[in-house]
């Protein structure tokens, strides 16, 4: 349990989210929550459900622009921004419903994350030929690095729509790290799968984490999976945050097994 | 002799090693490619000169890290470029590859490790990495880990051992070449045809695998000289997709494309061979039987789905395919309407069919490693793929006996390939000298002298004999082979095998070892001849009952006859007919003890529980009562008993059927 | 008061009647939209192809005469009997059901889980279709609609206000036509009586069911299949009370179904799933087109009724993309 | 079938992304080319030019450019007619404003004019989606009818309200007004046809294409990856306009010579053009020009099999067209919603399977 520590120490925040107040007509989805996320690490966020947890990420990722407080990313205070401005910054992420481009195919989903390193216009795109070409092919270097490296080279031309689900949670994985994401954010990543293949989804993120120095925030409800890839996680509770720590901090924090793990274990 | 004509006829004079025939490749075939592998969506080639440029800077670098002429280098790995270049690279120092199967378990590849006394491995990826490090303390002489593939490497630093990128140690090479430009020619140039090239590692079913030890004049000549008289040319294509530590890749996707100067094409990955084979289209392609006879029922399986018409049109052109394919592919006389009909089958099926399973430029399929089946055989050469059965072990750098062009039958295995002598020992037992006979065995000289004598000849362990058109026909494992008491050969497998080609007969075991002539028990197998019960009205119960039904009896006693009359062709085998045979009242099962797990037959142990049912065929009974113990599958014990009735069974003889 | 204004208040009535009638063609799209999902562009043709089946069978055409003519080279037209109007209108009626059924059957039906745009393509198709068969059935020429509704403008009414304006020799009186006031009379009972029927039959709230979710209206026994070829067949009377207004206003011809085109800026204004919403979107449109051209017209070239409503409905719904009574649009992350 | 693939591997990414990259696809792209280029010519009569071939390329043209926007980026239009109507009208301005201005010149601003104007309607479609967006479309198609037919500018003042096409030369050869050779007119649009289908291909394989069609499949995993949702769809509507406004302009200059915009760009247009990429294939630049080439060759053989074969009179076999194209239409999407492109798909895998059923 050095480890993460050791991490913490020589990293800088990369996120730091302050006072954040979000509502819906009325309706309170996260009061007063404020946490951190250090460069490099793996940040959980757990909950029970309608916790706030993915209205936590829909406000990191800029679909909902919080009432009140503050949103720091890599040094800078964040003004409002649309999402796709967000992307830009190097902030991606995955859905908990898989939302992959169901008329491509694999390789174009992920070429299509490529998206905000791509530069050449309309004009360019149209002569095809020349510049246009030689970026589509460097861009097509990284993402094959990708498919590599997530091992779905098998299924590299096949349409999304026709894989089964294990291997669409794969896909939209890799199209978010084609944007080189300097954090990314996994809404329930291992939700709806088999032991074997939360056991290689939870390798992935590991080696992204390791492989890439990515940031990692994710959701997730498997308590063993946050417990053994997790440096630190976040506990919210009815828009509250009722914990904060390394694993077995939060394990053994009295206000969290009250309000969470003692009721579903 | 023949045989020692060629002995020493290399590519060109003084091509003896594989580093010096890469040289001279690099230099004839300079821009054409060498090595593909299918990564990252493409094809990366390499030509021959990359090649060479690759394999020289890697060895450079392996002895910037101390390998010398002589130590032993591992190599795990799957068919990538780099798996080979590493074995040149090694051999190139004087040093000896070793490369063993990438899928073995920890333990399997320490004892490997070990044995070969390796300081050097050089693995693929992080999955080899874990493993030799899990065994690293029991095999201190290791001292230097190299792997190919980065991916999560990048966080090991254990200091039990010494762990380098693949591309850093070229690099090194890189910076000695910088400084010492002739130094790789001066290396390789010490290389002679005498040195050993390869050892490598037989799985061994019983007792530790050993180590065989291969010289260049070994591998090197005998690839060369298989490839020359196939007509191999350097334009050829080849898929590697079997293990890199198995000699029959070892010889045609290196040893043959080295001295051919054909392109070797590496697969993407294990679950995309079928589709890069579709890709790449080889000329020349390789496969154990158990692939074809797979890719076939997938053939007939997908059939199976289509449209009626279509159907029938498969069947139909499969037809005419059977009865004209192989003469046009033997180039047999064949009809002028016949032809019009090949030819339209041809386009309609067989042409897509064969691109469909990549096979639409093969020039040359080899299959070898067990029988194949006649069916299976002659399903792709009416195709009009020339696919030909070959034998040969490790020991003999695979080629010992070839089917010749047009002298392709289903049931032998051809005639001796260049520069091989074969016998026929005394015990039936096939015995050969080759260029390409091993060495001896690593560290093991009993086991060397056990099977290769001081005059040179190996034992193969497989008994067999000549026919008289002079191909090799294998009956069986030698130590299986018995003999009559008139001394003449009782080769039980082989009779059983031909019983169990019927498809009502599950399960044959013959006995005659020691005796005076043949008998046999029989399974019927359930599925089949229940089918038939049922087509025909007949009532059963059990087992047992089916297979005590007078019919079920008649029918197998047919099937024996048929045996019978089939064994006279042969005059080896022609004494070793049926004479008596009965239907068992159980299946034999491997809960019993009666097979092994993988369905073999247990014979002591069957000779024993079974005793007084051999008796009873030898001592001329009609009837025997018996009673053996059986497990039930929830773990019972319980009792079967049976009246059980022998036949006689219908035999030729020999002379009447001669004259 | 001025001649002026009164003419205003003129153009305003006559823009609230026009837009009365735009609500009514409307409301046959809500209803389908509300119970299936599926924007009927058809809506229209439907209305065309129900004043034409009306007007055959009221004056006794041979239908598909055309067609048999032509195949047989025989020469009929008329069975040369004219049916009651009441029964005339029972019978299209029914045929409006059958048509309703017909389309549940071979068209729906197969179309269940695709896209709402698929959908909407698949009611173009419809539309080409009975356009192409309605003039197949009953002959494309111009008809006159006759089922005793008023004409013309109310006398009355000009008589009444002519001493309104302070200038009364120069001011001939309000001209409102009284087929209008019928229509307007007519969809104001059509609306009562559908929110009636929803609301308080057991059919009505089976159809909000569906309306509101397709699963749970299935749970709780209600066949899809049912509600759609109702919720088909009233569209099919709403279109058919529409063709008969329509059709007795400017002759059953082609263009008839291009007053569904002119619906379509309603529901944008009014949101595709509010009966109200297409009443008051009608209202907004006809006042506002017929004012603009009033006002505006004149300068710019005139017949700005071609496109106001469309213009008028963009501006709107860039502000509030669900239209007037819609339900807010939540997106989902 | 006709597929051998066996050694036909990839060794560049180049070659890998090509837009045929099986060979014997490939062969057949180069055959058909031929064919258009140089058999047609050589026996085009000018019945089957005017009737067939001029038609088939300007409204594949067209087809080309709704499919960008309806196809690709999954916005749909109903502003075709009013798109068409402003290259019309841009062309006609610019051939009687500058005498002197070579076609293709001409051609390629009218595109540009419409392009701009397309792009202003298609501003509403940040805001508005599905339905709506094809109902505001709607309004293009109106007010902008209404425009060109309303300002007296528009038309030059000519009294009839009509615009015609004078006559200009490419080459030494009249390809517009009533001189016009039908060869050389036909190898004008196909010039065009091909170069635009060329065009679309290279925006639809590269980054701007896969930003529609990931606004098209998921618009908020769009926004996510980065793709700003107001320019891919201003994009599409700009480039949907550009191809629509070529059409527009061929179809006055080259095809119809005189025009007048209520009756040639009503309506009816927007929807024909619909249906040709329903039926076609949605996404699929194939299926633009095989839905085109439907749509026109059909009123073609039903008019010649039930007037010219069967004596029907004309408005009947006119009615049977109706019938028919929304027949089909209702058909093709319950059986295929990806229309005769995908069929051509299913078609070519089975061809690469077989003898294999699957």
């Amino acid at each position: 349990m050095t480890e993460p520590l050791q991490k913490m120490e020589a990293a800088s925040k990369l996120l730091e989210l302050k006072n954040i107040d979000l509502s819906f007509g009325g309706v309170k989805a996260i009061s007063n929550i404020s946490f951190d996320v250090m460069e490099g690490e793996v940040r959980a966020i757990i909950g029970p459900n309608g916790a706030g947890k993915s209205s936590m990420l829909n406000v990191i990722n800029g679909f909902y622009h919080p009432q009140q407080g503050e949103i720091w990313f890599d040094g800078k205070q964040r003004r409002s921004m649309k999402p796709y401005q967000i992307a830009y910054q190097g902030i991606s992420r995955t859905f908990q419903n898989i939302a992959l481009f169901k008329g491509m195919s694999v390789l174009d989903n992920i070429m299509t994350g490529r998206f905000t390193h791509m530069r050449k216009n309309m004009l360019w795109q149209a002569l095809w030929k020349g510049p246009a070409e030689q970026e589509e092919i460097e861009n097509r270097e990284f993402v094959e690095d990708i498919i590599d490296f997530l091992e779905i080279q098998a299924i590299r031309k096949t349409p999304v729509g026709r894989l089964p689900y294990g291997l669409q949670k794969r896909v939209e994985l890799g199209r978010a790290l084609a944007a080189q994401p300097k954090m990314l954010l996994l809404d329930e990543p291992m939700a709806g799968m088999n032991v074997e293949e939360k056991e290689d989804m939870c390798r992935f993120i590991l080696d992204v984490n390791d492989t890439f120095g990515t940031t990692i925030v994710l959701i997730e409800h498997d308590m063993g999976v946050v417990m053994d890839i997790a440096d630190r996680v976040v506990v919210l509770d009815y828009g509250r945050k009722i914990g904060d720590g390394t694993p077995d901090v939060v394990r053994n924090d009295q206000t969290v097994i009250d309000a969470y793990l003692g009721v579903s274990h | 002799m023949a045989a020692s004509a060629q002995k020493h006829s290399y590519p060109a004079p003084g091509l003896d090693t594989f580093p010096k025939l890469l040289q001279h490749n690099a230099r004839m075939y300079a821009g054409k490619d060498a090595m593909r592998e299918k990564e990252f969506g493409i094809w990366q080639s390499w030509t021959w000169s990359q090649v060479a440029d690759e394999v020289e800077r890697f060895a450079l670098g392996l002895q910037a890290n101390g390998v010398k002429a002589g130590d032993s280098v591992l190599i795990v790995g799957g068919n990538r470029p780099r798996t080979y270049w590493t074995m040149c690279a090694v051999q190139s120092l004087g040093a000896v590859p070793v490369p063993t199967y990438h899928d073995s378990v920890a333990d399997e590849m320490q004892f490997v490790i070990e044995h070969s006394g390796a300081r050097v491995i050089v693995a693929e990826d992080q999955e080899q990495v874990d493993k030799i490090l899990e065994v690293k303390d029991r095999c201190p002489a290791v001292e230097l880990v190299i792997y190919d593939d980065p991916r999560g490497m990048k966080g090991y630093d254990p200091e039990i051992v010494e762990i380098q990128d693949f591309v850093t140690v070229q690099a090194q090479g890189e910076a000695v070449r910088a400084k010492h430009p002739n130094q790789y020619q001066e290396l390789i140039n010490t290389g002679k045809g005498e040195d050993i090239s390869i050892i490598l590692y037989t799985s061994g079913t019983t007792g530790k695998p050993k180590g065989v030890v291969l010289t260049y004049d070994n591998t090197l000549l005998t690839g060369y000289h298989g490839g020359l008289m196939e007509g191999l040319t350097e334009n050829e294509e080849i898929l590697a997709y079997l293990p890199v530590a198995w000699i029959g890749d070892h010889i045609f996707s290196y040893a043959q494309s080295y001295t051919m100067g054909f392109c070797v094409n590496c697969p993407e990955s294990t679950e995309t061979v079928a589709a890069d084979m579709r890709e790449i289209g080889p000329t020349y392609y390789f496969a154990p039987p158990r692939v074809f006879e797979s890719l076939l029922t997938n053939v007939q399986i997908r059939m199976e789905d289509a449209a009626p018409f279509k159907r029938k049109m498969f069947k139909y052109f499969m037809q005419v395919a059977k009865t004209t394919g192989i003469n046009l592919l033997e180039n047999k006389p064949v009809g002028f309407f016949q032809r019009i009909k090949y030819a339209l089958g041809n386009a309609l099926v067989y042409a897509p069919l064969k691109d469909a399973l990549g096979m639409g430029r093969v020039r040359l399929a080899y299959t070898a490693g067990e029988a194949i089946g006649g069916e299976i055989f002659d399903f792709y050469r009416s195709l009009g793929i020339n696919i030909k059965q070959l034998y040969g072990q490790t020991e003999s750098s695979v080629f010992i006996t070839v089917q010749p062009n047009g002298e392709v039958y289903p049931d032998t295995v051809g005639t001796p390939s260049p520069g091989v002598e074969l016998k026929i020992a005394d015990n039936g037992e096939v015995i050969y000298r080759s260029t390409g006979a091993f060495h001896s065995y690593f560290k093991n000289p009993e086991a060397t002298a056990e099977t290769k004598t001081p005059e040179g000849w190996v034992h193969t362990g497989d008994a067999g004999f000549m026919t008289k058109n002079g191909h090799l026909r294998i009956i069986d494992r030698a130590k299986d082979v018995g003999a009559f008491n008139s001394g003449k050969m009782f080769a039980p497998k082989y009779i059983e095998n031909k019983l169990k080609f019927f498809p009502h007969i599950q399960e044959a075991v013959t006995f005659g070892d020691g005796r005076d002539d043949c008998m046999a028990f029989i399974n019927i197998d359930l599925g089949a001849v229940g089918n038939w019960a049922e087509r025909n009205n007949i009532a059963y119960a059990s087992y047992q009952e089916l297979a005590a039904h007078p019919e079920v009896n008649k029918m197998v006693a047919q099937s024996v006859a048929e045996v019978n009359e089939s064994l006279l062709d042969d005059e080896m085998l022609a004494h070793s007919q049926v004479s008596r045979f009965l239907i068992l009242h159980k299946e034999l099962d491997a809960d019993d003890g009666e097979l092994t797990r993988t369905k073999k037959v247990k014979r002591k142990l069957i000779n024993e529980r079974y005793k007084i049912l051999i008796d009873a065929l030898y001592d001329g009974k009609t009837q025997c009562f018996i009673e053996t113990e059986v497990a039930f599958e929830d773990g019972r014990v319980g009792k079967i008993t049976g009246d059980i009735s022998i036949h006689d069974a219908k035999t030729f003889n020999p002379v009447a059927q001669a004259s | 008061m001025s001649a002026d204004f009164l003419y205003l208040v003129e153009v305003i009535l006559n823009g609230l009647m026009a837009g009365v009638m735009y609500s009514l063609v409307a409301l046959g799209f809500v209803l389908i939209f509300k119970a299936s999902g599926i924007f009927n562009y058809a809506q229209g043709v439907m209305a065309l192809f129900a004043a034409l089946t009306l007007v055959g069978i009221q004056t006794g055409q041979v239908p598909f005469a055309h067609l048999i003519n032509a195949i047989f080279g025989t020469n009929v037209h008329h069975f040369g009997w004219q049916v009651p109007t009441v029964l005339a209108i029972a019978l299209t009626v029914g045929v409006m059901v059958l048509f309703a059924i017909i389309v549940e059957r071979y068209i729906l039906h197969h179309l269940v889980n695709q896209e709402p745009i698929i959908l909407f393509m698949a009611t173009i198709g419809l539309a080409y279709f009975m356009e192409g068969f309605g003039d197949i059935m009953w002959g494309s020429q111009i008809k006159t609609m006759d089922v005793g509704l008023p004409s013309g403008g109310s006398l009355w009414l000009e008589e009444y206000t002519q001493g309104w304006a302070a200038e009364g020799e120069r001011y001939y009186g309000m001209y409102l036509d009284k087929l209008d006031m019928v229509a307007s009379l007519v969809a104001i009972v059509l609306v009562v009586s559908l929110t009636i029927f929803s609301q308080y039959t057991t059919t009505g709230r089976a159809l909000r069911a569906v309306a509101d979710d397709h699963q749970a209206a299935l749970s709780v026994g209600i066949s899809l299949r049912t509600i759609w070829v109702i919720v088909w067949s009233i569209a099919g009377f709403v279109a058919l009370v529409a063709g008969i207004m329509w059709g007795a206003k400017s002759g059953v011809q082609f263009s008839l179904s291009l007053i569904a085109l002119k619906a379509l800026p309603v529901l944008m204004l009014g949101g595709f799933t509010s009966i109200p919403g297409a009443i008051i979107g009608g209202l907004i449109i006809g006042v506002g087109e017929k004012l603009f051209e009033y006002a505006i017209g004149p300068l710019i070239g005139g017949a700005t009724e071609n496109w106001f409503a469309y213009v008028l409905a963009l501006m709107f719904l860039v502000f509030r993309p669900q239209g007037l009574f819609g339900e807010k649009i939540i997106e989902r992350v | 079938m006709f597929y051998r693939e066996s050694g036909d591997f990839k060794k560049t990414y180049q070659k890998d992304s090509q837009t045929f990259p099986i060979k014997f696809d490939r062969m057949r792209y180069y055959f058909v080319l031929a064919v258009a280029f140089l058999v047609i010519p050589m026996f085009l009569t000018d019945y089957m030019a005017n009737a067939v071939m001029i038609p088939f390329l300007v409204w594949a043209i067209a087809a080309l450019g709704l499919n960008i926007l309806v196809g690709y980026t999954g916005q749909l239009s109903l502003g075709t007619g009013g798109f068409m109507a402003v290259g019309a009208y841009a062309t006609y301005k610019l051939m009687t404003a500058f005498p002197g201005m070579d076609m293709v010149t001409v051609i390629l601003l009218s595109g540009l004019i419409t392009a701009f104007v397309g792009a202003m309607f298609g501003l509403p479609s940040l805001r508005i989606k599905g339905f709506y967006l094809a109902v505001a479309t709607l309004a293009s198609q109106f007010f902008l009818v209404w425009l060109l037919n309303k300002v007296p500018w528009f038309y030059n003042n000519s009294a009839s309200g009509q615009i015609s096409a004078p006559e200009r030369e490419m080459f030494g050869v009249i390809i517009t007004g009533p001189h016009a050779t039908p060869v050389a007119a036909y190898l004008f649009c196909l010039v065009f046809a091909v170069a635009l289908a060329w065009l679309a291909r290279n925006l639809t394989r590269g980054r701007l294409g896969r930003s529609w069609m990931a606004i098209r499949d998921m618009d908020i995993a769009a926004e996510i990856i980065g793709v700003n949702p107001l320019m891919a769809k201003l994009s599409a509507f700009a480039v949907s306009s550009f191809f629509i406004g070529i059409a527009g302009s061929l179809f006055f200059s080259v095809y119809l010579g005189a025009a007048e915009v209520t009756e040639a760009f009503g309506i009816t247009v927007s929807f024909a053009v619909l249906f040709m990429i329903i039926i076609g294939g949605l996404g699929s630049i194939f299926g633009s020009f095989v839905g085109a080439a439907f749509m026109v060759l059909m009123p073609v053989l039903l008019k010649n099999v039930l007037v010219g074969g069967m004596g029907w009179p004309t408005d009947l076999a006119a009615h049977f067209e109706y019938i028919i194209v929304g027949g089909l239409i209702i058909i093709f999407l319950i059986v295929e919603p990806h229309g005769l492109a995908q069929m051509a798909r299913v078609l070519k895998e089975k061809l690469r399977l077989w003898p294999f059923p699957h």
